[in-house]
């Protein structure tokens, strides 16, 4: 309970100190600080668990609480309106209007008074999420100290305005652990709120026309979402007469009375968590400095929709509701994957990645078996660390080299070495066999297989596919060997170097921690909310397999030392058609002069490209959407 | 104990076999060509000078992973003739493949970088039916496990004939034959010169060579696989498939020009759908 | 448009006998005529130099006082100018080519007494 | 043992020839001639070639692309200098743009003459200079 | 054969002449420079079908002269030749190789000198 | 979005098999642009006719190239007798043209050989060289030399085929068509092939023209021009039609070469029929003067020798304009857009043959 507290709470004290703090020093000092104190609380309240956990409810009834929820809540809809105004997106307005509107009648009329119970829930699942938003949220404001600083120095053109930053970091993290605990759906929606809010802050940072026009689109298709989650929750509190999510939830798959508020809630998620057709608003945060991406893409914000989705799992299975969901994740997962080969900015290809990893997560979730599930849960783990660690090392990398443009990251293992190897870790993670990501693949597909969905199972193969060209194509520039004259001074220095190292050894230590994790963790968990003992899903065998690789990963490097291979061989310029102007750089032209050879990714604009597929996507993805509710919310009637 | 056996066994043999396989397909495609050909033994001997000759790079990075590609596809088979899970052996060979591209692309040269572009296209348009290739046969058999599935009662190739087909067509990109032959050749007029491999030589190339050898005796025992079953005469069947298939292979290499690389992955992708997906629409209905 | 339409080419090629020389296991039968090096037949030499002078590389070396008949083999281009030019038809071409060697040579023919 | 004269790799460079040289040097690989059954692949890249043929003179243009390919390629290395031209320039060596002969720049291990040379001479010259590979083979393997 | 026409023209009529022979359908087969003494004798040769001819210019060894490149696209490459080999200058080349087109060791060789 | 990748190709590279270097800018594996140096061949042979007098000349000439080198070797004495006012015997003419045909055989074999290993299809190279030998060995059987004949002299030739001999040839010619069919089909009808010639490097008629190309890739391009119409040599005694294709890619060009091979069998045969019994050279006296432009046809198109005597042995001048030169323009302008893939398939439809065009 007071861990739980804490959590929620700390962050927004924090948030508070940041906004009333002077000078970059006392914000540093602030950051790191708190940071330390709210993932230490969040590993510590982990380790206390992890063996044993009973869940547990808290809170029961806090009418100040709702009170004072109600109040925040009526600031924000009354600052939307009248941005939205300001603005003219009177769009925004009315939508703010229209969902808040909803929540404001159920509580004032009372309807919202179920005989509900408790507002806080505590499972193995929430300690997860729990522990991943503390741990990698905090690494990433800690980075944020050192880039933001930085950044300021490189963007003379934009105005500093950490002091409203740095608070609406921790305020995002709060609300995240408010997302992860709340069982009352109307606790739940304010904290999906939050989010929404602060990520529309966040997003509009620079404050540049397009900062200003992607928040705001970010803004409305959240929004959207917000408004099917309001509409849930009046259903939820009219005909069902509870806003409990865990007994909602037990309610049982297939039942009917759950049809519409799951088929709402899981537009929501969809939304939140940026699938086609709402994909664009993700795309569109970009514009924020790193640390935002990096949040927004990692451990909190998308993670939101993914976690409800999971929550919702045992509802999905063998439903329209799952259907929609495992399509569109599925669909998403593909199209989103082709999308990513035709990009060269690191952060696009990054949005693309999180969206398309976002669409297996949710794919696995609406599945509703115990093994996707298992994947899905495996795939945010992993997924928000690895991600992390891209974003951060693409933010520290374009402070170093001056571009996050992958083409410029050409022989980034000479020019930055330490950066380059942070990189290699965290698309190794990605994508690559031993690492993480890849054995959660590796249960997708059996997942996938056992559900009997071709379609699915299309989805995956040849995504799979254009996911490995674009992170291969990314590492092969990375490691090319360029001379030595190209080298760098890696800028990440202090709190971002710190950051960027923890997230790596994060990542090497899940790789070889996730069995514990697996057991003692997520298959309670599972056979908590699925009813029946889970057995291990993937083999020992295979396990000590993946270790096997992993460590062969590691020693290959002093393997070659100790064979002193890479001594015996003597270095020779590259083979440039015998012109080579004596260095492996430039060549003699047509022109009998000196010519700099550069040589550039594919990115096959012509069958990949966004003018090709993008808007085709969205197109299909609304129209699986329309057609599916159509037919579930139709028969749910 | 059987699996340990032959697991050493592949780690001693499988060179030999692929090396022996290389001086038959270049003895045949010799003489399709009208031409006498080298003695049979040729592989060996062109291996042998390999690791004779000076060791040159253009980058030390270079030695590291053309290293990992090795003990990767040394893994990769190691893990198949253990009777390991296929689709992990799929995964691992990619890891292999991906070794290859990085050392290819360390080098910094113009044709080995654009090689390792096309080597990943060539990924990317096979990949698909790799992975339909382990379902068919977990469909099939229930079972990833390459033990299990040489041990079921009917061949996998009963319900699977179509994703035999279709790996029998990407087979073609994996033995870098004709029509596919895209990022590296064996032969030589190649607007690649000689694509992933020109900044190897000497002991590098020699040490692709080797794990090319070894790759190609994992690539065939998959083909067996789909023909065994619990009976004894069904691994004389799958060793006249085999034999046949790869036949069939130095038989396409001789009569096709090389195609361009859009041909190449629209026409991969294709038969993963045609051949494979099919195949798996009407596995699941037979169900 | 057919596919693998050279498939009975390539299959009657392997089940026929290569069409590949036995050389240099088996010596090569040139034609009559074939240009190979040019050989003297000294002893009707009168070291007039014309072949020397005709000769396009000038490779022929013609030393009268020594009586002596040179030729750089690696550098003749086995034109038989001056198997044509020389008045005593005394130069003929041998259809043996010069076999390749690690260095340089020069063919002197010197006339006996 | 030395496996270096099984396995005879070769690059060909077209210096400034006339091309009667090279399409020679292409026939050797050609089913009449077949090069291929002492072994030789003609590789087209430096690095993983062990004969150099080199068919025409030098010139001021090329004389830099030959020492580059030459450079790149490992040792041990046998330079095979094919025809008139790369001999000493045949026809062409008066002409104000050649140089002379292939040895001008780099050390030549066998001369092969004719002009055109015929492919049983070049057959002659890669087979004098595989056994010459073997022999600068066992010499580096003593110096080690 | 056909009869072989050379028009020997003036300096500034180049182009307005070459304008007139590529709008009677004529195309460009060569040009060819020749030291005459110490001047240089241009030849430009076009062809309408099996119709041949040719127009002359004769220039002094320091005079410029235009490129017809931007008239016949196909002369860029005689015209950089005539520039290595020849040392003529000429304007407004469409590609010009700045005397790099055959990166001769000994400049000009056909100048006079 | 896409960057460009910048990299030299040649002048060292497997796939020509004489160096020719081009700057290629790509997008992907799209070529953006090429520009070509060419010079690595230069030797300067034109300014050997200030060393050489004008009947040694034809030892150079006829090694400008050793591919079109029968040729180069009669459109050069044809040029000199032009100023001299030889008239050649008929018999010699008669030889000329045979050979000149043969050549256009070998020529256009080796073309294909090479072409089919551009596009990766090596069996069929071996298969076209194969064929090529054969050519080969009646060169040696009548001239003495396999790519270098010699047989060319101011006033005539050297050599004689007899009768025996000339119905060897046609017999020759005649097994040999049954083999050139299968090579046909598999270049024409091939599907693995043709989705590497249709369509691909499309020199429409008009750019063709502009550009001033010449030979089958004019003819490819749909435009009736054959200088072997001119009549030089034999050919105004012998009866054949210009072959085009109108589509100009490069199936188009392969299928004009193709054709032009079954077509020159067919002069050969006409030339063996009709040869005169003549002597076969005259002796030459005097020394030329005057200037004469001679355009003959190589299997690569229209070539000019242009000779220029001052009444000594030495001549003032001497230009070989190739082919190749002519076609370079063609080549750059197939090469935008196209493929990397396709980049030797292109520059080999051009069929280039640098030393001549270099010299």
């Amino acid at each position: 309970m007071y861990f739980v507290s804490f959590l929620l709470l700390f962050p927004v004290l924090t948030a508070v100190l940041l906004f009333f703090a002077k000078g970059y020093l006392a914000k540093k000092i602030i950051v790191i600080t708190s940071s330390v104190v709210i993932s230490g609380m969040a590993l510590i309240f982990a380790t206390m668990n992890f063996f044993t956990l009973s869940n547990r409810f808290y809170i029961k009834d806090a009418e100040f609480v709702n009170i004072l929820f109600l109040i925040i809540e009526f600031v924000i809809m009354c600052y939307l309106i009248y941005l939205g105004i300001r603005f003219k997106k009177y769009y925004v307005s009315l939508l703010s209007l229209v969902q808040s509107g909803i929540l404001f009648w159920l509580e004032l009329s009372g309807q919202a008074k179920t005989e509900h119970s408790f507002n806080i829930y505590i499972d193995k699942f929430a300690i997860i999420m729990c522990s991943i938003i503390a741990v990698i949220g905090c690494l990433i404001c800690v980075y944020a100290v050192g880039y933001m600083k930085s950044y300021h120095q490189h963007h003379k053109e934009y105005k500093d305005r950490t002091t409203l930053f740095f608070p609406l970091l921790f305020l995002f993290i709060s609300a995240m652990f408010g997302i992860v605990f709340s069982d009352n759906l109307i606790w739940l929606f304010f904290f999906w709120e939050i989010t929404t809010f602060c990520s529309f802050l966040l997003i509009g940072y620079t404050k540049t026309k397009e900062a200003v026009t992607n928040s705001f689109r970010a803004l409305w298709m959240n929004l959207i979402g917000g408004l099917c989650f309001a509409v849930a929750i009046a259903y939820c509190a009219l005909k069902l007469h509870t806003l409990s999510l865990h007994t909602i939830v037990h309610m049982g798959a297939g039942a009917q009375a759950v049809t519409i508020p799951v088929f709402l809630l899981c537009i929501a998620c969809l939304t939140k968590s940026a699938q086609l057709p709402f994909s664009k608003w993700l795309l569109g945060a970009m514009v924020a400095p790193t640390p935002t991406s990096a949040l927004l893409h990692s451990a909190t914000m998308v993670k939101a929709g993914a976690y409800l989705l999971i929550r919702l799992s045992p509802l999905l299975a063998h439903t329209v509701a799952g259907a929609l969901v495992t399509t569109i994740g599925g669909f998403t997962f593909l199209a989103t994957s082709l999308l990513a080969i035709s990009q060269s900015d690191g952060k696009k290809v990054l949005a693309y990645s999180t969206i398309a990893n976002l669409g297996l997560i949710i794919a696995c979730a609406g599945i509703g078996m115990y093994e996707a599930v298992w994947a899905a849960m495996l795939l945010i783990l992993f997924h928000a660390v690895s991600k992390s660690l891209m974003f951060l090392s693409v933010g520290a990398v374009e402070n170093s080299i001056g571009s996050r443009n992958i083409e410029d990251m050409h022989g980034l293992i000479v020019k930055v070495p330490a950066l380059a190897f942070v990189m290699l870790i965290g698309i190794a993670g990605m994508f690559l066999a031993p690492f993480g990501m890849l054995i959660s693949k590796w249960a997708a597909l059996k997942a996938f297989i056992d559900s009997n969905s071709i379609l699915l199972i299309i989805f995956l193969v040849y995504g799979s596919a254009a996911t490995l060209f674009y992170w291969t194509k990314w590492l092969s520039k990375l490691v090319a060997g360029v001379h030595h004259s190209e080298r760098k001074d890696n800028q990440a220095k202090g709190c971002e170097w710190f950051s960027l190292l923890a997230h790596s050894g994060i990542m090497i230590f899940l790789c070889l921690s996730f069995p514990t994790i697996s057991r003692h963790l997520i298959e309670p968990f599972l056979s908590e909310i699925f009813g029946y003992k889970i057995s291990s899903i993937i083999g020992d065998g295979n396990i000590q397999i993946m270790t096997f690789m992993l460590c062969m990963i590691f020693i290959l490097p002093f393997g070659i030392r100790v064979l002193t291979l890479d001594k015996t061989s003597k270095q020779k310029s590259s083979y440039m058609c015998g012109i080579n102007t004596g260095d492996d750089r430039k060549f003699v032209d047509s022109l009998g002069e000196k010519k700099k050879m550069y040589l550039s990714n594919w990115y096959m604009e012509d069958l990949f490209g966004e003018k090709k597929i993008l808007l085709p996507s969205i197109i299909i993805a609304t129209v699986i959407i329309v057609v599916l509710l159509v037919i579930g919310i139709g028969g749910a009637l | 104990m059987i699996k340990i056996v032959s697991t050493v066994l592949y780690l001693v043999f499988a060179p030999v076999f692929g090396g022996l396989l290389a001086g038959v397909d270049r003895k045949i495609t010799a003489r399709m060509q009208g031409r006498k050909g080298p003695p049979i033994l040729q592989p060996f001997y062109d291996i042998f000078k390999l690791f004779s000759k000076e060791a040159i790079v253009v980058d030390h990075l270079q030695n590291l992973f053309v290293i990992g590609y090795l003990v990767f596809i040394i893994f990769t088979g190691c893990l198949f003739f253990y009777g390991g899970d296929l689709l992990l052996a799929f995964f691992a060979i990619t890891l292999a493949e991906i070794f290859l591209i990085m050392c290819a692309s360390s080098a910094n040269s113009a044709y080995s970088s654009m090689g390792s572009q096309r080597e990943l296209l060539q990924m990317m348009a096979y990949e698909p039916m790799i992975l339909i290739v382990a379902i068919g046969f977990y469909i099939a058999t229930g079972s990833f496990s390459v033990g299990e599935i040489i041990t079921s009662q009917t061949s996998a190739i009963a319900t699977t004939p179509g994703i035999f087909l279709g790996y029998l067509y990407i087979l073609t990109i994996k033995f870098r034959k004709s029509p596919f032959d895209l990022s590296t050749s064996h032969h030589a007029h190649q607007e690649m010169v000689k694509g992933l491999t020109v900044e190897l030589s000497g002991r590098t190339l020699g040490i692709t060579e080797l794990a090319h050898w070894y790759e190609n005796t994992f690539l065939i025992g998959i083909i067996a696989i789909f023909i065994i079953n619990a009976t004894w005469w069904s691994w004389i069947v799958a060793l006249a498939v085999c034999a046949l298939a790869y036949f069939m292979e130095i038989l396409i290499d001789n009569t096709y020009a090389r195609v361009k690389w859009k041909v190449l992955l629209n026409s991969s992708w294709i038969v993963a759908f045609g051949l494979g997906i099919l195949n798996l629409l009407a596995l699941y209905y037979i169900k | 448009m057919t596919i693998m339409n050279f498939t009975k080419t390539i299959l009657k090629n392997l089940f026929s006998k290569p069409a590949t020389t036995k050389y240099p296991f088996v010596k090569k039968e040139y034609p009559e005529g074939t240009r190979g090096k040019v050989e003297i037949d000294i002893d009707s030499c009168i070291f007039c130099g014309i072949c020397s002078r005709k000769c396009p590389p000038n490779v022929i070396e013609v030393n009268r006082e020594k009586k002596e008949w040179k030729i750089d083999p690696f550098g003749c281009i086995s034109c038989s100018a001056c198997v044509y030019a020389c008045p005593k038809k005394c130069l003929f071409m041998n259809q043996e080519y010069t076999a390749p060697a690690p260095q340089k040579t020069t063919n002197t023919f010197t006339k006996g007494e | 043992m030395s496996f270096a004269s099984k396995s005879p790799w070769l690059i060909h460079y077209d210096g400034s020839s006339c091309n009667g040289c090279d399409i020679e040097v292409l026939a050797c690989l050609t089913p009449v001639y077949d090069v291929e059954r002492f072994g030789v692949i003609n590789t087209g890249n430096p690095k993983h070639a062990d004969i150099f043929l080199i068919t025409g003179g030098i010139n001021k243009q090329n004389e830099e692309v030959v020492k580059q390919i030459y450079d790149q390629m490992p040792s041990p290395k046998v330079v095979v200098a094919v025809g008139a031209c790369a001999c000493n320039g045949g026809i062409f060596k008066e002409c104000y743009n050649i140089m002379g002969g292939v040895d001008k720049v780099l050390p030549v291990d066998i001369y092969v003459s004719g002009c055109a040379a015929r492919p049983e001479a070049i057959i002659d010259g890669v087979v004098k200079a595989v056994a010459l590979l073997d022999e600068k083979s066992k010499s580096i393997s003593q110096g080690r | 054969m056909t009869t072989q026409s050379i028009t020997t023209i003036s300096n500034e009529n180049l182009i307005s002449e070459v304008i007139k022979l590529k709008d009677e359908g004529y195309r460009l087969v060569q040009i060819c420079a020749t030291t005459v003494n110490s001047e240089y004798e241009i030849t430009y040769s076009f062809a309408l079908d099996y119709e041949f001819l040719c127009i002359r210019l004769m220039i002094p060894e320091e005079a410029e002269i235009m490129s017809i490149s931007q008239v016949f696209a196909p002369a860029f490459l005689y015209e950089n030749e005539m520039k290595d080999l020849f040392g003529i200058k000429i304007n407004a080349l469409s590609l010009d190789y700045q005397g790099n087109f055959y990166r001769l060791e000994q400049k000009t060789p056909y100048k006079n000198q | 979005m896409s960057a460009r990748s910048i990299v030299p190709f040649g002048p060292q590279h497997p796939v020509l098999p004489e160096p020719i270097h081009l700057d290629l800018v790509l997008e992907d594996e799209t070529v953006i642009e090429a520009i070509p140096s060419i010079g690595f061949v230069h030797r300067g042979l034109e300014k050997l006719v200030e060393k050489k007098d004008f009947q040694d000349y034809v030892y150079v000439a006829e090694r400008i190239c050793g591919i079109c080198s029968f040729i180069h070797g009669m459109g050069y004495c044809s040029a000199i007798e032009s100023t001299m006012g030889i008239e050649v015997p008929r018999r010699a003419e008669y030889l000329r043209t045979i050979w000149g045909e043969m050549s256009r055989i070998h020529s256009h074999l080796l073309w294909l050989g090479l072409l089919a290993d551009a596009f990766g299809f090596e069996s069929l190279f071996m298969q076209s060289w194969k064929l090529r030998e054969k050519i080969l060995d009646m060169f040696e059987m009548t001239t003495g030399g396999r790519v270098i004949f010699s047989v060319n002299q101011i006033g005539g030739v050297k050599r004689d085929m007899d009768s025996d001999t000339l119905k060897l040839f046609i017999k020759i010619f005649d097994d040999m068509k049954k083999e050139l069919t299968a090579l046909t089909k598999a270049f024409l009808n091939d599907y693995s092939v043709n989705t590497r010639l249709k369509g691909v490097g499309i020199l429409t008629k008009e750019k063709a023209h502009e550009l001033g190309a010449v030979g089958p890739m004019m003819r490819s391009s749909g435009i009736e021009i054959d200088t072997r119409k001119l009549g030089y040599s034999a050919y105004n005694e012998l009866d054949f039609q210009v072959i085009t294709s109108p589509v100009g890619d490069s199936y188009a060009r392969t299928e004009v070469r193709i054709n032009e091979i079954f077509q020159s069998i067919e002069i050969i045969r006409q030339a063996a029929q009709k040869i005169p019994d003549t002597e076969l050279s005259l002796v030459v006296k005097g020394f030329p003067s005057g200037e004469y432009f001679m355009r003959a046809e190589q299997p690569r198109g229209e070539a000019i020798y242009y000779v220029k005597g001052n009444g000594t042995k030495f001549l003032d001048r001497v230009r070989v304009r190739t082919p190749t030169f002519a076609n370079l323009p063609s080549m750059l302008e197939v090469l935008k857009g196209c493929q990397l893939a396709d980049v030797p398939t292109l520059i080999l439809t051009i069929d280039p043959c640098i030393s001549c065009t270099e010299r």
